[in-house]
């Protein structure tokens, strides 16, 4: 065990160092970070001399070793636009995005695993066929725009829900929560559902899908002849065989809710990870984009890694080392 | 009274020698001021210096405003004003082309100074209004003696990027970048007549249109802006909030590459049709600004003429008026010019930059490939839009969409950089992105810069700009609309350089 | 003794788009406490679909279509879902055909042993677990206390299979219905189980249900007899009657075809009652694709040489502990000559599937040299060339389930080795060839638009027979080929890889624990315990003057059909 | 009888005839869901390929598109025209027309970069799931790589390499491709990963060990066996998927990569319509929304049914 997660930290040391590389290779393209960091009165010569100071004339990879040296030593760079420390603006931002992400993968879980059993039982029934219809209304239309119905409906029309922001956040060391205040629970209610609505109708398809497989397995038919309790057949037995291949893309679908809540967060000015980087983007903030790209980086592979962990505790028989 | 407000974008640094940008420095004036300042009306009136005046053709005098309180309880001498001058030069400053106007700063006694420019300079009161003054001692106790670096690792501290301390109305209570920034009340604010009633101050920045335009109505909010000018009419409607709208210092124009003998981006081989001055006419006469004012803009820009607007020192009213629309008129001149069927011709334009700006350069794209130009529209965003079109790149550009608004507001600057011969070594016309050249207006434009009779320097400028609207050099769209959004019972000063001046927003008592 | 369960006039059909079919008529059948019914009939008959509808267990596309089942004198077709679940496990269970897959991969077979006897049973965990662990010890598992908490896919077949009998019998049912409870076991773990049901019938007063194609467990069990043929009941009887004296044709017929125990027939009895699965025809090896001989060099010395092989398992989590080695295959040498059928046959779990399969080169092993036709595969790296070789072999799989491609339709199972290997010529005939297979494994030509979902598994073992055949093996090794399959059945395939050998010069390892049959097949037999060989001798040796201690042992276990008419 | 009529394989019945008679045939034409999905979704194309013939007006040539007609809300409402029955759209253009035109780039975006996606996917995952040990290790890897990155950045990325390497001009015809190989690189981890997690289950499995024997090579037996039995949840993402492709392209296009804004998408019409949603003109985004909804749902529809259909045990 501790081999493997050695071997896969290796891994993930090296799947970064890509990530940079790739990156930096890719910041050429992006734009121009000058433009956005002097007024229109700073001339030509000044902006040269600023690209000069901040090594973008360098080659890449001259760039990119550079910033290989700084982060081993922990160091991201600063920020061209904020000017603070680019490890000080993620720390500041991770709990915004944390909490989002968590609770809306929570909800996509908790009410996407349930409706995916219920519509593999009752395959014909007509509320399953209507919830399936229904829950692909939601991904058929962009994020965007469904962020901006429900502000409209919500926030504009009854205003029951603030439009923006986090609301009342509680400093707890160098974590900022805002799931102890009303107004941040309020703040969180709609940018939750709007990033849960893809990853819900995702699981609760594929939980179907794999649900049916499963229930027409032996084992399955032995369980019930053995007069188990439909719950224990349906959830201890079917969903957990159904879980293996579900999964992994419940875990890519976690990942991916945290590293790309971008559009999301910035419908809601959310102020977290997604919102910092888009805005990276638009600034050609390189420091930024280039820290917040390793970090999700991190973040995938520790996510494998427990998913990989994860089939092994499920499924026994991927225990065996035999060939 | 609080006072909760939005923009779409945020301060960019507290350091007021970090970014020229104009809400930075609009937001920052409420923290910090320089010599001079700006009123409601971009009208030069004391700030820090009580009163000035020309003591040579190179020398103005200063004097300064007496029991000025720094917020962290300094007081404010005429060492702080060398301090930030200079500081203003260090290697961060963004503000370097301020500080350079200035040649030496002489100290005659604690609240009198001599300043010095390299050459005569007419408007020089303008050109310290953005140059704030900062305490030398808390500075030097911070370690931000130099404006911060964009670049991590060097000696100097970022504290002055994330703290404050300035003289102004408002001090800053806390920050968190694009989340939230407030300020309070300072009590030892030397002006005691300033209208403004508000307390606490809490600024959110809001990137999304439509998620600003909601936050004000739903109430969150006492201001916002810009407001998308579609959503005017859902706010006049709206109860309990109203529109403010003037027109914007800034032109929006268009910009063509005249220095080339092929273009970058066209189907015609061999030449440059934008050489042509035919061409360019029919250009101008093929684009109908009224109808983009009245779909694109909705009735609120102004069509303009002219490179620079009226709240602008130089404005010349009668160049003003846009070219004629008339269709068959550009056909003839092209058809004249040799391209009877037209051509193609690359078109770059920013999405994110101005009001509307992607959809004005459709609108153009519309327009023109009516007389036969057939326009390939390449829009994107301003960072990779600046990246092409801007001399770092070559100005990789044929045909392109900018606005421009002279920060001193005068009509030199606009001629200095958009419009004089493109030169590096001069670092004139380093926006002038089409390499349009008049010899006659460079001649006219070294000379407007240190004119100081104003009669002369009008007729000057205006000669320039004759000539320049002659050429076709530039095709003027509009002066985009300021577009404010505010709750009923909040009165602010609306300025032409769009910046909120905190001093005049009146909180009319809770109902 | 009273009546415990009464089936009466039951019809089950399959609903299909080509029209319904009828899986089940007129069925009657009826158990008293006490008493154990035994089921016969060809694969396919409706057996198991029997089994299935008594217990409400039936999924669509099939249904009861009339007929009554009665539990102790209560009517239990058509009860609600709920109270039928109460019933099944505590009331009435079943023991399904498959072992492999009737167990969640999931669980550790203590969970699954646990959960079943708390939900009908009032016991605590700490209870359920004792008594399962005793249950394990009853079928048979050795050291039990251990191997509880392993998972499936740790235990061999035959071990799975006892697993399975532990299920059903946990919550202490009254009436069984065993579908083919033994398949998988050698001689000495059927005649634990077989005692063990008799035990529980005679003792508890339980009332049992034995389906099965094995007419030694027949003799050896039951007390009446059924025989169901193409979905209905033939004839019933006590058990004597029926296998001394039958009425019906295909009694007659069935009992014709068990393999003699104690004589070694040239060829099996051949059925006469063949109307079966369509028209069964005959091939004439002769003429036939099948039979075309193909050259291979000239060979001297044994065709397949075994040189100490060993094979080792490492089993265990991950997680540090618990990882421990099971040495499959623990030095184990045999030569088989071209032509001969070489038997292999010990308890389950003794390492002889985990032999074909490395012969076949399914596994790599971790010892030892497999010389084919005078080449060390092992030595061969180039895939190609090992592949040569490997061509020439062709594996029958012990597990008629999951042998099978699920997504693919028959036809195109048997037709892929031919079309792969390019063996015939065009398409037209390489549909001629799997139809003309399908027809000769009893299958008929029909079936090749079906997928393997919808076959018994007798039916399904017969796909892979005739999958297997495509190639046109030089070598065949036969894990359990007939285990699933009826004595009829079983006497057409055997009779037909017999005519094969003779025909083609077909070299055979032939694995199974079903001593009749090897003594048919073999003309040598290696006898396996833990992985090692125990005894290697020529056939009738081994049966008439076994020389080792653990193959009297077996022998003296082996069902005999007293009284069958032969 | 327990034998039935089955398909005799080879029976000279022609391609018509077969499929007349094929199980997926005869599931489809036995569930209405799925029928009025496909007539949809083939009208819908249809249209889509056919828009020159189709739509009233041609609203990517600019010269055809007046300003002057811009915002005009659908015909039956006040100051509609009837020629514009779904109204105009920011630019003039008639909002019915831009939708089929549109969604021949959205279609073409959403097929191509999701068909592009899954293969390179399925392939990964088979390859990986398959070959275990260093295989997977090194594909995994590459595959956390590639999730590190959205697609906007990957579109940035694969667009200014494309710039730099054609010449000018050319940058319109392969906008599309641009856009399908940047969707497409940022999609297929998904397939590769669920992939090679039914496999890794499925090659243990005693039909994969017969594959072995019969000496069929590890492709034939990953694609031909392991393949159809792995697919089902490669449907799910896929068709789900198709609809994230068509609007990413609309978020791509926005960052000036992509389709240019004078030939706006189905999704891009939306984006430009989500604009006026506050303003009142409801229809430059509802019509094209209603559109993709319908679209995604009939597609979605269908591979639910083409999923159980292809379940020979969920027949
Ligand atoms: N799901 C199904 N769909 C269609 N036909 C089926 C299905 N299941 C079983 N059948 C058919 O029903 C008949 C009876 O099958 P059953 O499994 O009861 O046979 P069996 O007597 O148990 O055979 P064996 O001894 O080989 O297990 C067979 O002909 C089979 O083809
Ligand atoms: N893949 C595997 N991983 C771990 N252990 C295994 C594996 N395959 C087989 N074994 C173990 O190897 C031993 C021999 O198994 P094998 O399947 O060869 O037995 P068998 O003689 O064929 O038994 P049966 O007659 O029941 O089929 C058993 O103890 C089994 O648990
Ligand atoms: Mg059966
Ligand atoms: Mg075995």
């Amino acid at each position: 065990m501790i081999l493997f997660i050695a071997k896969r930290a290796a891994q993930a040391v090296l799947v970064m160092l890509v990530v940079a590389l790739i990156a930096f290779a890719l910041f050429r393209y992006v734009g121009d970070p000058i433009n956005n960091m002097v007024g229109q009165d700073t001339t030509f010569e000044q902006r040269q001399e600023l690209r000069q100071t901040l090594g973008l004339n360098d080659p890449f990879f001259v760039q990119f070793a550079r910033f290989v040296g700084h982060a081993v030593q922990g160091d991201f760079g600063q920020s061209y636009q904020l000017r603070q420390p680019v490890s000080e603006l993620i720390a500041q931002r991770f709990p915004a995005t944390f909490e989002l992400s968590m609770v809306s993968a929570l909800m996509a879980l908790v009410i996407g695993i349930p409706m995916g059993v219920y519509t593999a039982l009752n395959r014909k029934s007509i509320s399953s066929r209507l919830f399936m219809t229904l829950s692909l209304v939601g991904i058929s239309l962009p994020t965007f725009l469904i962020g901006i119905l429900l502000i409209l409906f919500f926030g504009v029309i009854l205003r029951w829900l603030p439009t923006f922001g986090r609301g009342e956040v509680v400093q707890i060391g160098w974590w900022s929560t805002g799931l102890l205040t009303k107004s941040g629970l309020e703040s969180l209610i709609m940018p939750a559902i709007t990033l849960a609505i893809f990853q819900m109708t995702l699981i609760v398809r594929l939980v179907r899908a794999e649900m049916l497989e499963v229930l027409r397995t032996d084992y399955v038919k032995f369980a019930r002849a053995r007069g188990l309790k439909p719950r224990t057949v349906n959830f201890t037995i079917a969903l957990k065989n159904t879980l293996v291949p579900v999964m992994t893309i419940i875990g890519l679908q976690v990942g991916s809710i945290i590293a790309f809540a971008i559009i999301t967060e910035s419908v809601f000015q959310w102020p977290g990870m997604g919102l910092l980087f888009i805005q990276a983007i638009h600034q050609v903030d390189i420091p930024i984009m280039a820290a917040y790209l390793m970090l999700i980086a991190l973040i995938f592979v520790i996510i494998n890694l427990i998913v990989d962990i994860l089939y092994v505790v499920v499924d026994p028989r991927l225990r065996v080392s035999g060939k | 009274e609080p006072f909760h407000y939005a923009f779409q974008g945020d301060v960019q640094s507290l350091d007021p020698m970090g970014l020229n940008e104009t809400f930075t420095i609009g937001y920052l004036g409420n923290i910090y001021e320089g010599l001079t300042h700006y009123d409601k009306d971009m009208k030069i009136e004391p700030g820090l210096a009580t009163d000035w005046k020309q003591t040579g053709p190179d020398t103005w005098r200063f004097n300064l405003r007496k029991n000025v309180k720094f917020h962290g309880g300094q007081d404010f001498t005429a060492e702080d004003v060398v301090f930030s001058w200079k500081r203003s030069l260090t290697e961060g400053s963004d503000f370097k082309g301020y500080g350079q106007k200035i040649k030496d700063i002489k100290v005659i006694d604690d609240h009198t100074i001599d300043i010095t420019t390299p050459e005569p300079n007419p408007i020089f009161p303008r050109e310290v209004v953005y140059l704030y003054i900062m305490d030398k001692g808390w500075a030097e106790e911070h370690n931000a003696t130099k404006a911060t670096s964009p670049k991590a690792g060097d000696d100097n501290s970022t504290y002055a990027a994330q703290h404050a301390n300035g003289t102004g109305p408002f001090e800053l209570v806390s920050r968190q970048p694009d989340v939230k920034s407030t300020l309070k009340r300072f009590d030892g604010y030397w002006d005691k007549d300033i209208p403004t009633n508000v307390t606490d101050v809490t600024f959110t920045p809001i990137s999304q249109d439509a998620t600003r335009t909601a936050a004000l109505i739903s109430g969150e909010l006492d201001m916002a802006w810009p407001i998308p000018l579609q959503d005017w009419n859902r706010l006049e409607n709206a109860k309990g909030v109203k529109i403010l709208h003037a027109p914007d210092a800034r032109t929006i124009f268009l910009g063509m590459d005249q220095f080339r003998d092929e273009l970058l981006y066209s189907s015609v081989k061999g030449k440059n049709p934008l050489k042509d001055k035919k061409v360019r006419e029919a250009m101008a006469h093929a684009i109908d600004l009224k109808v983009i004012d009245q779909k694109i803009m909705r009735g609120a820009a102004e069509p303009a003429g002219e490179l620079i607007g009226p709240q602008i020192n130089g404005f010349v009213k009668s160049l003003n008026t846009p070219y004629e629309y008339d269709p068959e008129k550009s056909k003839k001149l092209l058809e004249e010019a040799g391209y009877p069927d037209g051509f193609e011709l690359g078109m770059d334009c920013p999405n994110n930059r101005y009001v509307n700006d992607a959809l004005i350069c459709q609108a153009v794209a519309g327009l023109l490939a009516r007389v036969g130009i057939r326009i390939d529209l390449n829009a994107q965003p301003k960072s990779k839009y600046f990246a092409k079109v801007s001399p770092q790149s070559g100005n990789d550009t044929s045909f392109y969409l900018l606005g421009w608004t002279p920060s001193t507001f005068d009509a030199h600057n606009a001629l200095f950089n958009l419009v004089a011969t493109f030169d590096t070594e001069k670092n004139q016309g380093q926006f002038n992105y089409g390499h349009y050249s008049n010899p006659k207006i460079d001649e006219l434009t070294d000379k407007i810069v240190s004119e100081t009779d104003q009669a002369k320097r009008q007729e000057m400028i205006t000669e320039a700009m004759t000539l320049l609207k002659d050429d076709v050099g530039y095709l003027p769209i509009h002066q985009q609309p300021l577009s404010w959004g505010v709750r009923d019972g909040v009165s602010v000063a609306q300025r032409a350089d769009d910046v909120i001046d905190l001093r005049d927003v009146v909180i009319e008592k809770a109902k | 003794m009273s009546v415990l369960l009464d089936i009466d006039g039951l019809k089950v059909v399959f609903e299909s788009r080509h029209g319904d079919v009828t899986a089940a008529r007129n069925v009657c059948l009826s158990i008293a406490s006490g008493e154990i019914l035994g089921v016969v009939g060809e694969s396919g008959a409706g057996k198991s679909t029997i089994g299935n509808a008594a217990m409400g267990l039936l999924e669509r596309p099939g249904k009861v279509a009339g007929g009554t089942v009665t539990l102790e004198g209560e009517r239990i077709d058509g009860l609600p879902p709920e109270a039928m679940r109460r019933l099944r496990g505590a009331k009435i269970s079943m023991i399904f055909q498959d072992p492999l897959t009737s167990l969640d991969p999931l669980r550790t077979i203590a969970e699954q042993l646990v959960t079943t006897m708390t939900t009908h049973l009032p016991l605590s965990e700490r209870e359920a677990r004792k008594r399962a662990v005793a249950l394990m010890h009853e079928v048979g598992i050795p050291d039990p206390e251990a191997r509880i908490d392993d998972y499936p896919h740790q235990f061999s077949g035959g071990m799975r299979q006892r697993v399975v009998i532990a299920l059903a019998l946990c919550a202490e049912p009254n009436v069984i219905i065993a579908d083919e409870p033994t398949t998988a076991l050698d001689v000495s773990i059927q005649a634990q189980i077989l005692d063990l049901l008799r035990k529980l019938v005679r003792t508890k007063g339980a009332g049992m249900i034995i389906i099965t194609h094995d007419m030694g467990v027949i003799a050896e069990i039951a007390d009446r007899v059924a025989v169901m043929y193409r979905g209905e009941v033939v004839e019933a009887g006590p058990t004597r009657k029926i296998l001394g004296d039958p009425d019906h044709d295909y009694t007659k017929s069935l009992i014709s075809a068990v393999p003699r125990p104690d004589v070694k027939l040239d060829r099996f009895p051949l059925v006469e009652h063949i109307e079966s699965a369509g028209s069964r025809r005959s091939l004439d090896l002769k003429t036939h694709w099948l039979g075309q001989k193909r050259d291979y060099g000239a060979l001297d010395g044994p065709l397949l040489s075994v040189r100490d092989l060993e094979m080792t398992f490492r089993v265990g989590s991950m997680f540090g502990g618990g990882r421990r080695s099971v040495n499959a295959v623990d030095g184990v040498s045999f030569d088989i000559a071209a032509g001969e059928t070489f038997g292999l046959v010990g308890e389950s779990g003794s390492g002889k599937s985990t032999i074909a399969r490395l012969v076949t080169g399914i596994y790599q092993p971790t010892g030892g040299a497999i010389v084919f036709a005078g080449t060390d595969l092992a030595g061969i790296t180039r895939r190609r060339e090992l592949n040569r070789h490997r061509r020439q072999m062709q594996m029958i799989f012990q597990d008629p389930y999951s042998s099978v491609n699920p997504r693919k339709k028959v036809g195109a199972i048997v037709a892929e080795p031919i079309l792969f290997h390019k063996l015939a010529g065009s398409r037209a005939e390489v549909n001629r060839i799997v139809a003309d297979l399908l027809d000769h494994v009893g299958l008929g030509a029909k079936v090749a638009g079906k997928y393997p979902h919808e076959f018994s598994g007798g039916q399904r073992q017969r796909i892979s027979i005739a999958r297997a055949l495509a190639t046109r093996p030089r070598f065949l090794i036969c894990d359990e080929p007939t285990s699933a399959l009826d004595v009829s059945i079983q006497a057409q395939v055997l009779n037909l890889l017999k005519d094969l050998q003779a025909e083609l010069g077909l070299t055979m390892l032939f694995i199974s624990h079903d001593l009749p049959v090897i003594r048919q097949m073999c003309d040598r037999v290696a006898v396996m315990r833990r992985g090692r060989i125990e005894e290697i001798a020529p056939t009738e040796d081994l049966f008439e003057r076994p020389q080792n201690e653990y193959t009297r042992h077996l022998l003296k276990l082996m069902p005999k059909m007293t009284g069958a008419a032969a | 009888m327990s034998e039935v009529e089955g398909v005799v394989e080879g029976e000279t019945i022609g391609v018509w005839g077969r499929m007349v008679q094929s199980d997926l045939w005869y599931s489809f034409t036995h569930s209405p869901l799925a029928m009025i999905s496909a007539l949809f979704a083939l009208v819908f194309i249809l249209a889509c390929l056919f828009a020159g013939f189709v739509a009233p007006h041609d609203p990517f040539n600019l010269a055809s598109v007046s300003l002057f007609d811009s915002l005009l809300p659908p015909a039956w409402q006040d100051g509609g025209n009837i020629s514009y029955l779904l109204g105009t759209d920011d630019q003039g253009r008639d909002v019915f027309s831009t939708i089929l035109y549109g969604g021949r780039i959205s279609l073409l975006v959403g097929f191509l970069s999701v068909a592009f996606a899954a293969v390179l996917g399925i392939a990964v995952g088979l390859v990986a799931g398959y070959a275990g040990g260093i295989t997977d290790a090194i594909f995994m890897r590459i595959a956390d790589i590639q999730l590190s990155f959205p697609a906007i950045l990957i579109a940035l990325l694969i667009d200014g390499v494309f710039r730099g390497l054609l010449p000018r001009g050319l940058h319109d015809e392969v906008a599309v491709y641009v856009l399908v190989l940047s969707i497409g690189l940022s999609f297929w981890v998904q397939y590769a990963r669920t992939v090679r997690s039914s496999v890794m289950i499925e090659r243990t499995k005693e039909y994969v060990q017969a594959g072995q024997v019969i000496g069929l090579p590890p492709g034939t037996i990953l694609f031909r066996h392991i393949l159809p039995n792995v697919l089902g949840p490669v449907l799910v993402i896929a068709t789900i998927q198709l609809a994230l492709a068509i609007i990413t392209e609309a978020t791509l296009s926005f960052l000036g990569v992509g389709v240019p804004p004078t030939q706006p998408s189905l999704g891009t019409l939306i984006r430009i319509g989500n604009d006026y949603l506050f303003s009142g003109e409801w229809w430059i985004t509802i019509f094209p929304g209603i559109a993709l909804v319908l679209l995604v749902l009939s597609i979605n529809l269908l591979g639910d049914w083409l999923r159980d259909a292809l379940n020979p045990k969920l027949r």
